[in-house]
């Protein structure tokens, strides 16, 4: 009666949908955007804050399906606490990864790099759902370009 | 139930495929149906044997087309008992038929002899709160280009029109009620009859979106009353790219062009150009051919077999199903809850799921359903919901395939319960 | 010829016909092509295999149909050398193409932050004398509803545009000009890049209507430097029922919809709506699903063929069906008579025989050619005969077909002698 | 070289469209007509006299293909001189045969009636020449009923 082993729905994705991490919107941040999947009506609202080039706090507040929702959870945990430019170095993996249709071969520093947000491989494979996979992720770049971090490469450097 | 739905399934090749190393368990038809074989082979046959382009050669292969072209239009007449072939026009799907008729009247504006289709400010425009989007901003954008108001007869909580309010927006003022017969989004079956009488009453002119209602109920033009019907080919188990427009002739001899092209015209001079009769005025260009052609073989396939046993066979499919829905802790049908007035559509929402994952989540198990607003979004607002889940049936859909459905709503629940 | 023709003629059934009694040799095909089997297949394959609606699926065959439906529009993108794939919007045929077009600049008259589309009185509109309907009634209505005036260039003895009008009628007045590459009546091939350089000069707006030119000669829009091209399914050997348009994306991200409904908008509510980028803004209600599908496949033949590799086939076809023809008493070519700036396509006159009988006792030997007007009247009038009688070929047409016209022509000749 | 033996185009129409009977515009007459197939453009001005129901004169003039010339010619000969109800009924069997498409049964009648409209038989094989073939005939009818004689019941009562 359960779903098939190789379901979209992975453990990780329904744990983080049920108790999402750093949900809830910050009082105190640099930058706020509220990005909205028109396909399908998801929704989310993003507030970060940025200091001496790292991403110090997140806090969301989202509707949507549980793979937008679960998404934007386990990217809250992936970025926090995190530099600039790492953060947008894993958006990036994770972006190629949404757009591998199932093709994505993950090597041993994706998965450490990617942690939970591996288990959302299953999604690549489904064009209709990988704008909801990355609804967060885009989020979480775009405000990051608010707060005036944008290009990659600077900051990097 | 008289026709056998396993033979009717032998008819239909992609029943036979797998999805996720499961059967499949199509229960999307509302939004395509699939096709059967003789069908398929009708517009491969064409290809193959017959083609040339329509209406424009002299030579063999041309009259040959052309003659199945026509055929096929005699076939539509049949089906809609249209008092005349004349009055059937092929369309890509109905959205352009809508449309064709939304422009058609912005067109009277200007052209010469078509008053009695003018609309302008102070006039009204009327749909209902339940249309598909393709009944909708069409009219939304012809009120916009000439000025008049769009108004709607709203919805009440079991998706039904509100009844008194069909006389309160139906008025003096109204120059055109366009309506839906069967509600995609809902399942609801609308009473022509009775909003037409409203419009007749205050000679507003009707227009009949049968896009639903095709594939599942007897569609007969002279019992509905309307002055336009239309309906879209590939919901009625005919090929992708047509659809039909049926309208009165006395109007449709008034009503102007609406694209401008090959075949579509009279005489035509750089100084300017005169029209053809009805069908041709609104054919501009070269046809979808095979594909109307085709149609002519889906209207053949359903009227085999017979479209009350089809409607007999959906509503015990559908009893079966709000049955076993309803049974479900945490379902809530959005639409009439109960077998009376509705088609063989059925839209849920599962309480803490979202409807994506519903679907995502029986498609593991081989069943295709519909999420989304299904281009109705305004049905979702007035119930407060994202967006729902929705199974709808077909000619070829079991009871076996409804108890999937019920099994697999249940282990969705369960996921994420 | 770097393609063999018999290797070719084996890819299309209906090429081993009869008609009555003896084999088919079909020179019509600029009226529309035949289809090579893989066009027939993919079709079929897609209903039989993978067939659902596009875009509104999360479930397996949706998913899987609006892959395939997005790989023809890569497809026709990497056909068209386009910038960007979101500049291939799909429609029925060219002439809804280019109504998509007079419509969509008709709505900026209304339309929110399309100002720069506007036309009105004391605007121009250029077309040619030697149009296609399809490229000559949408322009001709548009003039009409906006008060715009309607101009076109003129052509000279030998069917060719009269060189010094282009600067004439191309004025600062001049807001549109819309012509075509290959006419379908004449042959010409038009100099689109010195046309489209006098339209830029003056800031105006130039489409492109590449019906002919599409299955005949290599077609960049990057090249081409318009601002909008069309073709059709149908004449590339694709299925009926499927168009293209191509537009530039920042003019196309600011043109008012055509037509409205589900696909097209970004959000509905009753109170009004707003509408999605292109190319989905001009794609309302389900497209020809399995026809875009099929017309990829078919660009995928003509690409392998080789453009240039048909252009070399067909123009050595014609320049040999030229000599021919003009080798037989009282024949006259409607059009260039030389080899020079012209495409696979002669019309021509016999003296004291009328071009439906031409055509048809060509049909009584197997030969299918078209008479009539070929929807370009004012060509006719031009040219003072009632109508032509034309062949057309194809990368399917062999010398020997044309030898059997040539002699099928003598023949008539001395029936009526 | 010549045409098939099933031609449609029968000698006799080549005769009548080399030599056409009636050809013509009357200084006299009752009734004038003007007739165009607008998918092909062929036309025809015709003319006719009637006088105690028996049309005594007919004359036309036309452009267009052999079958529409031809056609018309054989139509003048076997009306003038008729009686408007025998030319009427010549009229309507003609139609019948056109409306065939290939599948009429000529019986002997039929063939005395039509005589050499019979040469026309193989049009009706052809939807998109049917119209050519009956432009005259159709003119015919028309100009009669212009002339005054148009209800066939009550000229034959
Ligand atoms: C030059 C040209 N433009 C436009 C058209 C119209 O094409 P369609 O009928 O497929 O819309 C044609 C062919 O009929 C054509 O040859
Ligand atoms: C009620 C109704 N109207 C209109 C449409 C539009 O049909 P199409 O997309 O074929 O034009 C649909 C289906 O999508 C429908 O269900």
């Amino acid at each position: 009666m359960s779903a098939p082993i190789d379901s979209m729905y992975q453990q990780i994705i329904l744990d983080h949908y049920k108790n999402p991490s750093h949900h809830g919107l910050l009082d105190d941040f640099d930058a706020e955007v509220h990005h909205v999947n028109p396909t399908c009506g998801d929704e989310v609202t993003l507030r970060l804050k940025v200091k001496d080039g790292e991403i110090t706090d997140l806090g969301w507040d989202g509707e949507g399906c549980s793979i937008s929702q679960a998404s934007t959870s386990v990217m809250s945990d992936l970025v926090v606490g995190k530099p600039v430019a790492d953060a947008l170095a894993v958006q990036q993996r994770f972006l190629e990864l949404m757009q591998s249709r199932g093709q994505g071969e993950l090597t041993d520093r994706d998965e450490e790099q990617l942690d939970d947000a591996v288990a959302f491989e299953g999604v690549s494979k489904y064009p209709a759902r990988v704008k909801c996979a990355l609804l967060g992720w885009m989020a979480m770049k775009s405000a990051v370009a608010e707060a005036g971090w944008a290009d990659t490469e600077e900051v990097a450097g | 139930m008289s026709f056998d739905v396993e033979t009717v399934r032998k008819d239909f090749p992609i029943l036979s495929r797998e999805v996720h190393g499961v059967p499949l368990v199509y229960l999307d038809s509302a939004n395509s149906a699939q096709k059967p074989q003789v069908v398929i082979d009708a517009e491969a046959d064409l290809y193959a044997n017959h083609y040339a382009n329509t209406a424009r050669a002299v030579h063999t292969l041309g009259s040959e087309v052309t003659t199945a072209y026509e055929a096929a239009r005699d076939k539509v007449a049949g089906f809609l008992n249209a008092p005349s072939r004349d009055e059937v026009i092929f369309t890509r799907n109905i959205t352009e038929a809508l449309n064709l008729l939304a422009y058609s009247f912005g067109n009277a504006t200007w052209f010469p002899g078509a008053e009695k289709f003018r609309i302008g400010p102070g006039d009204e425009i009327v749909v209902t709160e339940m249309e598909h989007h393709s009944n909708l901003v069409p009219w939304q954008l012809l009120a916009q280009r000439t000025g008049a108001t769009f108004r709607w007869i709203p919805i009440d909580d079991e998706g039904r029109l509100v009844d008194s309010a069909i006389d309160e927006v139906i008025t003096e003022r109204t120059r055109l009620v366009s309506f839906v017969y069967q509600s995609n989004a809902l399942g609801t079956i609308n009473p022509v009859q009775r909003i037409v009488a409203r419009a007749n009453a205050v000679g507003a002119y009707t227009i009949v979106d049968a896009a639903q209602a095709a594939p599942h109920l007897p569609l007969d033009v002279q019992a509905l009353g309307a002055d336009f019907v239309a309906f879209t080919g590939h919901k009625l188990y005919g090929p992708s790219g047509v659809g039909v427009l049926w309208g009165r002739y006395e109007l449709l001899a008034d009503l102007p062009p609406f694209l401008g092209g090959g075949e579509m015209i009279e005489t035509v001079a750089m100084e300017g150009s005169t029209f053809a009769a009805p069908p041709s005025r609104f054919e501009a260009g070269t046809p979808m051919i095979a594909q109307a052609v085709a149609l002519g073989t889906a209207v053949d396939y359903v009227t085999n077999l017979g479209i009350t046993n089809i409607r007999e066979h959906e509503k015990a499919l559908t009893g079966y199903a709000l049955e076993g829905l309803r049974g479900i802790p945490g379902v809530r049908i959005v639409g009439p809850r109960d077998n009376v007035d509705r088609g063989a559509t059925i839209s849920f929402t599962l309480a803490g799921v979202h409807p994506h994952d519903v679907a995502q989540l029986l498609d593991e198990r081989g069943i295709a359903v519909r999420a989304g607003h299904h281009c109705a979004r305004p049905v979702c607002v007035r119930y407060g919901v994202p967006a729902t889940t929705r199974a709808s049936f077909g000619v070829y859909t079991t009871l076996d395939e409804v108890d999937q459905l019920v099994q697999g709503v249940e282990s969705v629940r369960r996921t994420f319960g």
